[in-house]
C-alpha cells in the first residue's frame, strides 16, 4: 500500500519532470527537471531494493553529471533555443516513429508481462552495498578495470578538447 | 503508529535544537573572532550579547524582501529554499548517542538509521551545490554568476577528496551505517581510544585532515570562500539577496558546518565514545567541566568588572552547577554522557572552523583548484590504497 | 629452503639497476650488481650445505602452476640434484668473480648501469635455466640467456659490427631453438608432460625411433646454443661484446647450456644410440675443425673463441660417447680456465689500450707480470698439462672416447695437440718478444686481478678438488663403465695425450719464441690451404650464398612484388573503389543533420523491436 | 485492473521506464539545443537503468545493479567528453543549434 503510494507519487514526478525536460525552452530548466527525474528514480530504486544504486544515482548523476551540465550552461550562458528547423526527416517521420516506438514497447510489455509479479519493498535484500561490492570485485572485476581505463581515456579526451590551444 | 509519534517528537526536538544552535553558532563565531582580534564582539543586546541572534532574526524577518526586476523569478526564489533544505536534510541520518528508553518505548537517538547513511550524507551534500549555483545564475548579475560558477566547480572538485577520505575509515569499520561505524570505534587500548584516527592497523589521521580541508571547501568557509569573496565579487552568489532569502543562505552554510562536523566526529573521532575509558572515570568529566565553569562564573560574579556581571555571572554559575548535577543523576548518566561527548567533539570542530576563519587568508582560485587536484586528491588516493592494503593484510 | 631466492636476487639487482641505474652512482651500481650475485652464490652454498644427500633426495620446489590445459600442466618449479648443484656452483661462483672483474674492466665505459643490469638479468635467466624442473622452464631460461647474449654482444650500440654480431647470434640461435621447441612438442605428444621427473623415468618403454627424433632435435637446439658445427658461426662474431661478457656468457656459462641440457636428458640419449653417435661425431668434428681455425687467427679473442668452440666439441664428444660425467667435468674445468683466459685476454687488451691484434702486442710479461702468470696457468690447464684441471677432465673424455671408438680418441688427441699449440702461440705472441703495439702498456687494477688469481688457482687445482665423475657416480654409472673399458691402456692413453699437449707447447715455443720466421715459411708453403683456414673455411660466405641471399631474393620478388603488391593491395584497392560507388548512392540520405539521423535510428529501433516481438523471442 | 495490489507490479516499473525512454527519444528528435539533446540522452540512459534495476529485482540477482553502475560510469565519462565537445563546438561556431552543425552533409 505504502509502496503503491510512493511509486505513484514519484513515478508521477518523474514523468512530469521528464516532459518538462523536453518542453522547457531554457536549457537550465530542462537540467533541473532532469535532476528531478533522477532524484525520483533514486527513490524508485530504493523501493526496488537497490539502496546503493539509489545513492550512487544521486551522487553521480544529480551531484556530478548534472552539476557539470549546469556549469556548462552557465559558462556558455545558453539562452532560449532558436527554432530554425532544416530537418525534414524529423518533422515528417518524427511523430509517427515515436508513436510507433511507444506502441511497440507497450504491446511488448503486455505480451511479455501479462501477469508480472508484485514488487514489495524489502523482498530483495540482495542489493546491499556488501553484496554489490562482492559481485563487482569478484565476478565483474574485469569490466570494472576496463571501465577505469575508459574513464581515464575520457578524462584525457576532455582535457585535450577543452584546452585553450583549440581556438 | 508509535514509530510515527516517536519520530515526530524527535523531529521536533532536533529541529528546535538545531535551529537555535545555528543562530547561536553565529553568536559564538562573532564572539570568538572578536576575542581573537582583541575586541568585545556583540555585547549590547542582552547580557554578553546573548540575545543578539534573536535580534538578528527579527531584523531579517522584518526587512523588506527586495525582488530585483531582472532576475529569473522561479530559480531566484527557489535557490535559497533549495540550499537550506539540502543543508538541513542530512542531519536526519546522524546519530547523536545510544538508545534512550522513555516509559518503555526504546528509541534510537537519531531520526533514521539508514544502512547507507554515509552515502546519504554524501548524496545530499553533493546536491547542496544547486542552491548556490542557481542563486548565482538566477540573480542575473556578473558577480553572482561568477560566484555560482566558482562554487559549482569548487564543490565538484572537493567532493572527490572528501569521498575518498570518507572511504578510508569505512574500510576499517566495514559498514556504511553511521551507528555501526561508531560502534566499531568502541573501546580503547590502555589510554588510547579506538577512534578511527588512532585505529589499528591504519590510523586515519591523514584522511581526517583531508576530510576537514575538503569540508572547509564544501561549506564555502574561509580559506575557501571564493564563491562569496567580498573583495572580488562583492558578496558573490548572494549579492542580490536580502532579508530572509539572504538569511536562508547563511543558515545553509552553518547547517552544513554542523553536518560536516557531526560526520567528522562520527567517522573519525569515535562519535559519542569518551576520550578515555569509563574505568578511568570519564563519566565524571562532564560534571567536572560544568562545575569548573560554574565556579569561574561565580568567582567573577563576586569580584566583578562590569556592573551587570554582578547579576548575570552568578546566574550562569548556578545554571552550570545545575547541569553538573544533572550529569550526576544515575539514570541520566547512560543517556546524557554520550550526548555530552558527542556535542563536545562537534563543538570543538566548530570552534576549529571559526578559529581557522579568524586565522587564514583566502586562496586564489587557481591555487584552490590545483590544490584540490594536484595535492589533495592524490594524497587521499594514496591514503585509501595504504589503508586498504593494511586492512587486507590484517584481516 | 628458498630456492626461488637464488635467481630472484640477481633479478632484483637487474630491476634496480635497470630502472634507477641512470640516476645511481657507479659505486651503488657496483654494490647492487656484485652483491646480488655474491649473495645468490652464498645461498647456493647454504643450500648445498643444508641439502644433505642430493643424490638420494633431490630438492623440489613447486611455486605455481604456469600453464594448465587438460591433463597437461607446466608448473613453475625448481629442482636441485647434484648436476644442478654443480652447475649452480659454476654459474654463481664464476659469475660473481666476473662481476667483480667487470667493475674494474667497464669503469670507463658508457652505459655502465645498462651493462650491469643486463649482466644481472643474464644471471637470473641462467639460474632459471639451471634450476628448472621441466623442459619449458628450462626453455624460458634458454631464451632469456639468448636475449641477454644478444643485448650484451650488441652492448656497444654505436658500433655497427657489434649490433650485427648481436643480430647474428640471435638469429642463428633461433634455428637451434626451433629444434628445441619441436623436441618439446614431441615430448609432450609422447610423454604428456614436460617435467624431468615424469619424462626421464618413462623413457625406457618408448620406441627408439621417437627417442632418436627427440634426441636429434634436442641436439639441434644444443648445437645452436653451444656453437657446434653447423651453427657455431655466431660465437666468433660474438666477441664484439665486452670481454667480461665473452668470459661469462660465451665461455663459462651460456654456451655450456647445451651440454647441460643433453646431460640433463641423458636417459633419452642413452636410449637413442644413433643420436649419441651423432653427438659424438659432431663434437669431435667441431673440436678438430675449430682448432684448425684457431691455429691461424691473430685476434686474441677470436683465438679463444675458436678454442671455446673446440673445447665445447670435447664436451659433446664426452657426452656423446656416454661419459656424461666426464663432459660435465670438462664443462666445469673449462669454465675455470676459459673464463680465466678471456678475463686475462681482457686484461691484456686493457693493458694495450683496446688493441686486440696479437701482432701488435708482445713482451707484456714485464709490463703485466700478474696477467702473464695467471694466463700461463690457464694455458697449462687448457693444454692438459699433468695434474692441472684440464688434464683430468680431458683425459676422462678421451679415455671414454677410446672405449667408444679409438679413431675418435686419436682425432681428440691431435686436437689436444693443436689446442696446446695455438693457446701457447697466443701466449708467446702476447707476452714474449718485445712490445709491437702503440702507447705504453700497464698492469690492470686489483679489482680485475683478484678474480684472475682466484680463477688461476681453480684452474690449476680445480680438477682433482672437484672430481665430478665421483660426485655424479650416483647419476651416471655409464661413465664408470666407460672408464673400466678403457682401463688397461689408461696410463698409456693419458701419456699419449699429455705428450701431444707438451709437443704442441714446445712447437709453439719453437715457432714463436726461438725462431719467429718459421710461421711465415709455413704459411707460404701451405698457400691455398692456409688462406682457406685463415678465412674460416669460408663458412660464413657459404651460408650467405646458400641461405641468406636466396631468402632475401625470394621474399623480394615473390612475397613483396607478387603477393603483397599484386594480390593484397589489389583486393584492398578494389574494395575501396567498390565502396566508393556504394557510398555515392548512400550519400543521398546523409543530410548531415543529427536529428534526421536520430529519426532514422528510431525507425530502425521500431523495426527491430517489431521483428523481435513478432519473432516471439523471449 | 483488479483490486489495489499490496505492492507494485513490475510491469508498472517497466512501463514507467518505457515512457521515460520515449520522452527522451522525443526530446532527442525534436530539440535543437545541443545541451538539451544531450540531457535527453541522459534521460534515456536513466530509463534503461530503471528497467535494469527492475529486472535485477525480478531475477533476485545483483547483476542488474552492476550494469546500472556501469551505465552510470559510462554516462559520467560521456558527459565529460560530450560537454568538452560542446564547449569546443561553441568556441568554433558560436552556436548551440545542432541544425547548424551539419558540415558532414553530402
Amino acid at each position: 500500500m505504502v509502496d503503491l503510494l510512493f511509486f505513484g507519487l514519484f513515478a508521477a514526478v518523474a514523468v512530469l519532470c521528464a516532459i518538462n525536460v523536453v518542453v522547457q525552452k531554457h536549457p537550465i530548466s530542462s537540467a533541473l527537471s532532469l535532476v528531478g527525474v533522477m532524484a525520483s528514480l533514486a527513490v524508485l530504486y530504493l523501493l526496488l531494493g537497490a539502496p546503493f544504486i539509489a545513492m550512487a544515482q544521486i551522487i553521480v548523476y544529480a551531484g556530478a553529471v548534472m552539476v557539470l551540465f549546469v556549469f556548462v550552461i552557465m559558462l556558455l550562458n545558453a539562452g532560449i533555443e532558436v527554432r530554425r528547423g532544416r530537418s525534414w526527416m524529423a518533422t515528417i517521420f518524427g511523430i509517427p516513429a515515436l508513436l510507433g516506438l511507444l506502441g511497440v514497447l507497450a504491446c511488448l510489455l503486455v505480451r511479455w508481462f501479462p501477469d508480472a509479479p508484485i514488487v514489495k519493498f524489502g523482498d530483495f535484500p540482495g542489493g546491499s552495498p556488501r553484496d554489490f561490492g562482492y559481485a563487482l570485485f569478484t565476478q565483474y572485476l574485469l569490466p570494472f578495470e576496463v571501465t577505469s581505463v575508459l574513464i581515464l581515456i575520457a578524462i584525457l579526451g576532455a582535457v585535450v578538447l577543452a584546452r585553450k590551444e583549440l581556438d | 503508529m508509535e514509530f510515527l509519534i516517536a519520530t515526530s517528537l524527535k523531529l521536533a526536538i532536533i529541529a528546535f535544537i538545531l535551529l537555535t544552535a545555528l543562530a547561536y553558532i553565529q553568536w559564538v563565531e562573532r564572539k570568538v573572532i572578536a576575542h581573537v582580534q582583541v575586541r568585545m564582539g556583540p555585547s549590547r543586546v542582552g547580557p554578553h550579547g546573548l540575545l543578539q541572534p534573536l535580534a538578528d532574526v527579527i531584523k531579517l524577518i522584518t526587512k523588506e524582501g527586495v525582488l530585483p526586476p531582472h532576475v529569473n523569478k522561479v530559480f531566484y526564489l527557489a535557490a535559497p529554499v533549495l540550499a537550506v533544505f539540502m543543508a538541513l536534510i542530512s542531519i536526519s541520518v546522524i546519530p547523536f548517542g545510544t538508545s534512550i528508553t522513555i516509559m518503555g518505548h526504546k528509541t534510537m537517538m537519531e531520526l533514521a538509521d539508514v544502512n547507507v547513511g554515509v552515502l546519504v550524507i554524501l548524496a545530499v551534500s553533493s546536491m547542496g551545490v544547486y542552491g548556490i549555483a542557481l542563486g548565482g545564475w538566477a540573480s542575473n548579475n556578473k558577480y553572482s554568476l561568477i560566484g555560482g560558477l566558482r562554487s559549482s566547480a569548487q564543490m565538484i572538485s572537493y567532493e572527490l577528496p572528501m569521498s575518498l577520505a570518507i572511504a578510508a575509515p569505512l574500510l576499517s569499520a566495514g559498514s556504511l551505517s553511521l551507528r555501526k561505524i561508531v560502534n566499531a570505534q568502541h573501546g580503547s587500548w590502555h589510554l588510547i581510544p579506538h577512534w578511527a584516527i588512532f585505529a589499528f592497523p591504519a590510523p586515519q589521521i591523514f584522511s581526517f585532515i583531508i576530510f576537514m580541508i575538503a569540508a572547509f571547501a564544501e561549506t564555502n568557509r574561509i580559506p575557501f570562500d571564493l564563491p562569496e569573496a567580498e573583495n572580488e565579487l562583492v558578496a558573490g552568489f548572494h549579492v542580490e539577496y536580502s532579508s530572509m532569502k539572504f538569511a536562508a543562505f547563511f543558515m545553509a552554510e552553518y547547517a552544513n558546518m554542523v553536518t560536516v562536523c557531526c560526520v567528522a566526529t562520527l567517522l573519525f573521532l569515535g562519535g559519542w565514545h569518551p576520550l578515555w575509558p569509563v574505568r578511568w572515570g570519564s563519566n565524571f568529566a562532564a560534571p567536572a567541566i560544568f562545575a569548573f565553569a560554574g565556579a569561574i562564573c561565580i568567582y567573577h560574579g563576586i569580584n566583578y568588572v562590569r556592573p551587570f556581571d554582578r547579576i548575570t555571572l552568578p546566574a550562569f554559575g548556578v545554571i552550570f552547577f545545575g547541569c553538573a548535577g544533572l550529569f550526576l543523576i544515575p539514570q541520566g548518566v547512560p543517556v546524557l554522557t554520550p550526548i555530552f561527548w558527542f556535542l563536545a567533539k562537534v563543538s570543538f570542530l566548530l570552534f576549529v572552523f571559526i578559529w581557522i576563519r579568524a586565522t587564514l587568508p583566502r586562496f586564489r582560485y587557481d591555487q584552490l583548484m590545483s590544490f584540490a587536484w594536484k595535492f589533495l586528491f592524490p594524497v587521499a588516493l594514496v591514503n585509501l590504497l595504504v589503508t586498504g592494503f593494511l586492512v587486507a593484510l590484517v584481516s | 629452503m628458498h630456492l626461488w631466492l637464488i635467481p630472484a636476487l640477481p633479478f632484483v639487482g637487474f630491476l634496480i639497476n635497470g630502472v634507477f641505474g641512470r640516476k645511481l652512482s657507479k659505486t651503488v651500481i657496483n654494490l647492487i650488481a656484485v652483491l646480488s650475485v655474491v649473495l645468490s652464490f652464498a645461498l647456493v652454498v647454504k643450500v648445498y650445505l643444508t641439502a644433505g644427500d642430493l643424490a638420494a633426495t633431490p630438492l623440489h620446489a613447486h611455486y605455481f602452476t604456469w600453464i594448465q590445459s587438460g591433463a597437461f600442466n607446466v608448473g613453475w618449479d625448481f629442482s636441485v640434484d647434484k648436476l644442478t648443484m654443480i652447475m649452480l656452483m659454476i654459474v654463481t661462483g664464476v659469475g660473481s668473480l666476473i662481476h667483480i672483474y667487470s667493475t674494474g674492466y667497464m669503469e670507463h665505459e658508457e652505459g655502465y648501469y645498462r651493462f650491469f643490469a643486463y649482466l644481472n638479468l643474464f644471471m637470473f635467466f641462467m639460474l632459471t635455466l639451471v634450476l628448472a624442473g621441466n623442459y619449458l622452464l628450462l626453455f624460458v631460461g634458454w631464451e632469456g640467456v639468448g636475449l641477454c647474449s644478444y643485448l650484451l654482444v650488441g652492448f656497444y650500440i654505436v658500433k655497427d659490427s657489434a649490433t650485427t654480431a648481436g643480430n647474428k647470434a640471435f638469429i642463428v640461435n633461433r634455428v637451434g631453438d626451433f629444434g628445441f621447441s619441436l623436441a618439446m612438442f614431441l615430448i609432450v605428444v609422447n610423454f604428456g608432460s614436460l617435467d624431468f621427473g615424469q619424462v626421464l623415468p618413462a623413457v625406457a618403454g618408448k620406441p627408439t625411433g621417437t627417442l632418436t627424433a627427440i634426441a636429434l632435435l634436442l641436439l639441434v637446439g644444443a648445437c645452436g646454443k653451444s656453437a657446434q658445427f653447423p651453427l657455431y658461426v655466431w660465437l666468433p662474431d660474438a666477441m664484439e661484446g665486452p670481454t667480461p661478457v665473452s668470459a661469462l656468457i660465451h665461455a663459462a656459462t651460456m654456451v655450456t647450456a647445451g651440454v647441460y641440457m643433453i646431460t640433463r636428458s641423458a636417459p633419452i640419449f642413452t636410449h637413442a644410440p644413433a643420436a649419441m653417435e651423432t653427438v659424438a661425431i659432431i663434437g669431435i668434428f667441431t673440436a678438430f675443425f675449430a682448432a684448425t681455425i684457431g691455429l691461424t687467427q691473430f685476434d686474441i679473442k677470436k683465438v679463444f673463441a675458436y678454442s671455446t668452440i673446440s673445447q665445447l666439441g670435447y664436451m659433446f664428444l664426452g657426452v656423446g660417447v656416454g661419459a656424461f660425467s666426464a663432459g660435465v667435468w670438462h664443462l666445469m674445468t673449462h669454465a675455470f680456465f676459459k673464463a680465466l683466459l678471456f678475463l686475462g685476454a681482457g686484461s691484456v687488451i686493457h693493458a694495450c689500450h683496446g688493441e686486440q691484434d696479437m701482432r701488435h702486442m708482445g713482451g707484456l710479461k714485464k709490463y703485466a707480470p700478474w696477467t702473464c702468470l695467471v694466463l700461463a696457468c690457464a694455458s697449462l690447464a687448457i693444454s692438459g698439462f699433468p695434474f692441472t684441471s684440464g688434464y683430468f677432465s680431458k683425459d676422462a673424455i678421451l679415455g671414454a672416447a677410446y672405449a667408444y671408438a679409438p679413431w675418435m680418441y686419436w682425432v681428440g688427441v691431435v686436437t689436444a695437440g693443436m689446442t696446446a699449440f695455438y693457446v701457447w702461440r697466443a701466449f708467446w705472441m702476447t707476452f714474449w718478444g718485445d712490445y709491437r703495439g702503440h702507447g705504453h702498456p700497464h698492469e690492470s687494477s686489483w679489482t680485475m686481478l683478484g678474480p684472475l688469481v682466484v680463477l688461476a688457482v681453480l684452474s690449476i687445482i680445480g680438477g682433482f678438488v672437484f672430481n665430478v665423475p665421483e660426485i655424479l657416480s650416483g647419476m651416471f654409472p655409464i661413465a664408470e663403465g666407460a672408464k673400466d673399458a678403457g682401463a688397461p691402456s689408461e696410463m698409456m692413453l693419458t701419456a699419449i695425450s699429455v705428450a701431444f699437449g707438451l709437443a704442441g707447447i714446445g712447437l709453439s715455443y719453437l715457432m714463436y719464441v726461438v725462431n719467429t720466421s718459421i710461421p711465415d715459411k709455413i704459411t707460404s708453403a701451405l698457400g691455398g690451404v692456409y688462406t682457406l683456414v685463415y678465412n674460416k673455411y669460408f663458412v660464413d660466405e657459404a651460408y650467405d650464398a646458400v641461405i641468406v641471399h636466396p631468402l632475401i631474393q625470394g621474399s623480394e620478388s615473390v612475397l613483396w612484388k607478387t603477393a603483397d603488391a599484386g594480390i593484397i593491395d589489389g583486393i584492398v584497392n578494389g574494395a575501396g573503389t567498390q565502396s566508393q560507388g556504394l557510398g555515392n548512392i548512400l550519400k543521398l540520405i546523409q543530410s548531415g543533420n543529427i536529428r534526421s539521423y536520430a529519426t532514422w535510428v528510431v525507425i530502425g529501433a521500431v523495426a527491430l523491436i517489431v521483428a523481435i516481438g513478432i519473432g516471439g523471442a523471449r | 485492473m483488479p483490486a489495489i495490489p499490496n505492492g507494485v507490479p513490475e510491469s508498472w516499473y517497466l512501463a514507467l521506464s518505457a515512457i521515460l525512454f520515449v520522452i527522451g527519444v522525443a526530446g532527442f528528435v525534436f530539440r535543437r539545443n545541443i545541451i538539451t539533446v544531450f540531457m535527453c540522452i541522459e534521460l534515456m540512459l536513466n530509463a534503461v537503468n530503471l528497467s535494469f534495476v527492475t529486472f535485477a529485482n525480478h531475477y533476485k540477482q545483483v547483476s542488474g545493479h552492476i550494469f546500472t553502475f556501469f551505465v552510470m560510469v559510462v554516462a559520467a565519462a560521456e558527459a565529460a567528453v560530450g560537454l568538452a565537445i560542446i564547449l569546443t563546438v561553441f568556441k568554433n561556431r558560436s552556436t548551440l543549434n545542432i541544425d547548424e552543425v551539419d558540415s558532414l552533409k553530402n
